[in-house]
């Protein structure tokens, strides 16, 4: 789960890395007060989970609360690639000497933790990296013993940080780690890290990424998805438990396993048409959970046809076509929907749905038939 | 000959008494799984059906001398139950089939076990390791499979399941069919399952079901290209996933132009591999090499 | 450093190992006080650094203030092992269901962390461990990550403890191990850790000893001392950087390297004599430091004669024998010394001696024959 | 020959910039030692003496190529100085001088480097190795020694020294003296030395210091007893220390029978050990195996 910038670094604050002084705002007026309880300049930042929102004009620095104002008025409601802004993080401005570009991920190549660190942060890291790779340090952390302190300090000096603050920057990079570890990221980025005019090592901006399978072990994490504008689709599949995505095609895509799912949208594309989504029901799925995917597409319009592909293991095929003669039943389908079983029970589901075999329920044999005839039958919607 | 189980397999299920690992681990008895303990803490000393249930896997080694181990456990106590599995003298193969183990947890484990022990961990969140006619450990449905000559290996459960019941259909049986699961931090990977393929006489040819992220395509590449004398079919799965959506997988994230199912379909057809753009087409790709 | 049953109490509350409430007391009337806050049956404790002090009657339940008081007052300048009882513990007394023996240490000879755990707590252990080693179970633990889930369940079921709490027990093996760990403890043992009438499980008694190598990292466990009974010349040995500890022979021995003063100790013995002390006035030694370590064994009525045995290696011998000189310049000398200087700097040293030669003073070659004057001169003085 | 250091030594000194760093790391490089550089974060660039100075010893290796590293850091960091040594490439010794560290962060690296490292660590708080006429990486006197043909072995710091200067003043050279240290969990252990011993040509005879507590003397003897076919003169500090008394050394702790001096002395006289009961007489019982 992506978090916004202003949550990232309420999470480095609990870790004890310095952020800079801030307050949220939803209106321009809430901006304002903001601006009066922080004192002095203040940078008015749009919150959205995309890069790229300085250069479209979501970051912009006020010299007082009537600034920030109106510079919150320009700012929420903007849309920086496909995202509204809805919230703006108002934060003490920092007198920058250097800025610099961390991140702890995972390298699943080799099965470590990666820390990349650079003293040309604030700016493209991707073009830096490309342009001049000496200038972008990497270095493998075992996850075992997790980032030691000659590893801090020696990437703070391969990276060539500011060598009089050095120890300030390497307590930085291990609470960064820690963060990354002990809260469970994917992705712990700070870009910029900087170190200020007075020599404190801050991060002024947060990209974090959780890892929603460890939840359960951080039960306030829940809390930060209110404060995004979820899609009502991929809001309404999360709350019944499906894995659900929204694409550009025509074709309503069921089916149990990612991977099944992925190969079924390309096999859609390979015979010509493309998926309106990816939803994927899981491992043991009940006539319930097809029926609540089979809604979840109703709420679709782009949706013309609907391909059910289901290979039964721990899923049980009869189970499946029950669910989608209940939907049938209970549900106003607009679309014919194509289904294909196989696996555990797939004869007892096929002679399920023989009895309601029409226009609009048309079982195939293969997952190639299924989809030529599912995107003949969008075709045609 | 199969890879990794087979008639010598002594099955110890952790988690047996649950819901889940009762039901798989019993469909792998009756399939012929020599299943000899399960092990539940607080449970030790009772049995279930007639299998011993033990509080550890020491225990259920030392008793029944158990060799490979299921886990069944829930994802908050998994990668305990991995740890402690590789820990037990005796245990040489891990099959974890949990899904939803924290990523964190992953990578610790994984490293740590590869630091301080021999056994094998192929999974977390993997259909598991099933040799036609000898031994099923794992969730895959078996009687999709048949006895024969071509080696399965593939990063996604359903589409293992896919690609059997491609090859069955043609009357094409299998050596052995390994899930090695699709997290971020798989035990056993691509390379290690084809290595113990081209060693195996019985396999004659190999299907590989990759899919996108990461680059263990890329490595297999590779490898196949080094070491491997015996033919490949290979399929990868996310050709036209949008690039940076997850797709279930946390797996499955393409960052940038690497990780792509493009580039790893070229890597795999610069090395020889026969890459088919549809599962429905394994079967006739493993047909025409045979 | 061995701490008192109350001050290891305390360490574990801190990691949230359920412990007894209760208060310490120094006198009879504080012991009453102290009933009275903890209300009902109260435990009265001796606290003192050696085992078996419940034999000694150092142990005795009150059931209420007045007992406590009574109680106190006979526990409190009893001797104990040599022991005298300055401090009295006094708890809430539990409803015992079960008594176990949990302790965590290092195993030496495999070079990890040693679990022992036992159903038959409170009792002699050594005795259970002799007669019944199956009664006690060892568990060897990898400090690169710790007690993990699984072996802290094992410990638990193979030791048999109650199979009812067996995930309470199995959550205070690992919050006790984290004490040892994160606390940095040589030793953490409790004997014994009780299952309560309710349920619950205690620890009823601490045995913990602290690394003071550590005390960097726990400034705070400085503090413990002061509650110890120190003896004089120990204390002011330990305040001026000296490693002192009293014997029981007349020949005050100084050294550096506790190898080397061991072994000087060993040979006084083999040629008929005994040691005094020890004292190992570590590496890099000062003219100051001869002369701290020499004016510590003033102290002691029981030298008759003192035996410096230098081999120089960090340490000058040349500052070792001016620190002879500037001693007898300044302290007033009670006994002969006899010296043998070897290593760095060892001409320059005796060269320096030769000026102060007399019946005071023997310089000698060897360590043996130092031994030999020494016990000599012991037997004369 | 010589064992762990010889003339290929190519030393770097982890902590070489400060006050003992400098004084020991200099006398080595003063008795022949091939020093090569120093390490001390944040004055990576400079020299000292003419020594280059790194901010890692990974960059110290890349440019001078040591394949030795003496760790003087304060005990607080020290731990985490044998680990960095350890994961360089190419440091195939590791001497660890420093005195102090807590035992918590000995046991965390002894076990982490001996999991994932093939580097040898020596110590910590041991007075180093010194092969006479070769090398020394340690703070033994090195006018004390002379080349020759007898091993040593020793717990105990100073009683290296007093064992050398008993050879060496009876005309009796060594091929190398290894303290392995007295902490509770030291590096490398007698077994080690021996093995190297017993392996090395140049080595006729051996001198073992051993002290009170643990019981790496009688694993020694265990394997004397097996392996080793060359003499050994025995020497064990303690006799008349008073039980569970810790003397300095916080390895010096005895628990019950176990770890005292006589039963360390018994182990090794019944496997043909010839042991002294005085460091003095040494080099005699030497001088009579030779």
């Amino acid at each position: 789960m992506d978090l916004f910038e202003y949550q990232g670094k309420s999470l480095f604050a609990r870790l004890g890395v310095p952020v800079p002084e801030g307050r949220v705002a939803r209106t321009p007026e809430e901006a304002r007060t903001a601006a009066e309880e922080i004192g002095g300049k203040v940078v008015v930042k749009a919150q959205v989970q995309v890069g790229g929102r300085g250069k479209a004009g979501g970051i912009k620095l006020a010299d007082g609360p009537d600034q920030a104002f109106a510079h919150a008025t320009d700012i929420l409601g903007m849309d920086i690639k496909g995202h509204t802004v809805d919230i703006v993080w108002l934060e003490q401005a920092s007198n920058i000497a250097a800025e610099y570009y961390v991140s702890f991920t995972l390298d699943r190549s080799v099965k470590k933790h990666l820390a990349i660190v650079s003293a040309q942060g604030g700016m493209d890291i991707e073009a830096v990296a490309a342009d001049t790779p000496e200038a972008v340090v990497k270095m493998h952390i075992d996850p075992v013993v997790g980032l030691t302190n000659w590893q801090a300090s020696e990437l703070v000096y391969r990276a060539k940080l500011d060598r009089a603050t050095a120890r300030k920057s390497a307590a930085a990079l291990r609470k960064l780690y820690e963060a990354f570890v002990s809260l469970d990221c994917d992705l712990v980025e700070v870009n910029p890290l900087i170190l200020t005019d007075d020599g404190e090592i801050v991060a002024l901006d947060s990209k974090v990424t959780l890892d929603s399978n460890a939840f359960f072990r951080h039960p306030d994490f829940e809390d930060f998805r209110s404060a995004f504008t979820e899609d009502p689709m991929e809001k309404m599949a999360r709350q019944r438990g499906l894995n659900f995505i929204k694409l550009d095609g025509s074709v309503g895509i069921i089916g149990n396993g990612a991977g099944l799912v992925m190969s079924t949208i390309d096999v859609v594309a390979l015979v010509g048409g493309a998926a309106s989504n990816f939803l994927d029901v899981g491992g043991g799925a009940g006539a319930d959970t097809i029926t609540n995917a089979l809604e979840v597409l109703t709420n679709d319009p782009t949706v013309k046809s609907v391909l059910i592909n289901i290979f039964g293991g721990i899923t049980r095929c009869d189970l499946v076509a029950q669910g989608i003669v209940e939907a049938l039943e209970g549900l106003e389908l607009q679309w014919p929907i194509v289904v294909r079983l196989d696996g555990t029970n797939a004869v007892e589901g096929r002679e399920i749905l023989r009895g309601v075999v029409s226009d609009a329920v048309i079982p195939v044999e293969t997952m190639r038939e299924a989809a030529e005839k599912a995107v003949e039958l969008a075709g045609k919607g | 000959m199969a890879i990794y189980i087979d008639h010598n397999t002594r099955l110890v299920v952790q988690g047996l008494t649950g819901s889940q690992g009762r039901f798989h681990g019993f469909r792998n008895k009756a399939y012929g799984t020599n299943l000899v303990a399960g092990v539940t803490p607080g449970k030790g000393g009772t049995d279930l059906d007639g299998v011993p249930i033990f509080d550890s896997v020491a225990e259920a080694v030392a008793a029944t001398g158990a060799n490979t181990s299921m886990v069944f456990v829930p994802p908050a106590f998994a990668a305990d139950g991995i740890l402690e599995a590789a820990a037990a003298d005796g245990i040489e193969i891990i099959v974890a089939i949990t899904e939803g183990i924290p990523a964190q947890d992953e990578a610790r484990v994984y490293n740590y076990v590869k630091q301080t022990s021999s056994s094998v961990l192929i999974g977390p969140n993997c259909p598991g390791v099933l040799s036609p006619g000898k031994a099923n450990v794992g969730i895959t449905p078996p009687e999709i499979a048949l006895e024969g000559s071509v080696g399965v290996v593939s990063r996604s459960g359903t589409l293992t399941y896919q690609a059997i019941h491609e090859l069955t259909s043609r009357g094409i049986g299998q050596t052995t069919c390994v899930g090695i699961g699709g997290d971020p931090v798989p035990g056993i990977s691509f390379i290690d399952v084809l290595e113990r393929f081209q060693a195996d006489d019985d396999t004659e040819a190999i299907v590989m079901i990759g899919e996108i992220g990461g680059d263990a395509e890329e490595q297999a590449a590779r490898f196949i290209e080094q070491h491997l004398t015996k033919p490949v079919v290979g399929y990868v799965a996310g050709v036209t996933a949008p690039p940076g959506k997850k797709m279930g997988h946390a797996g499955a994230i393409i960052s940038g132009s690497s990780g792509t199912a493009q580039a790893k379909q070229s890597a795999l057809r610069a090395v020889g591999v026969t890459v088919v753009d549809d599962p429905t087409s394994i079967g006739e790709a493993v047909a025409a090499l045979l």
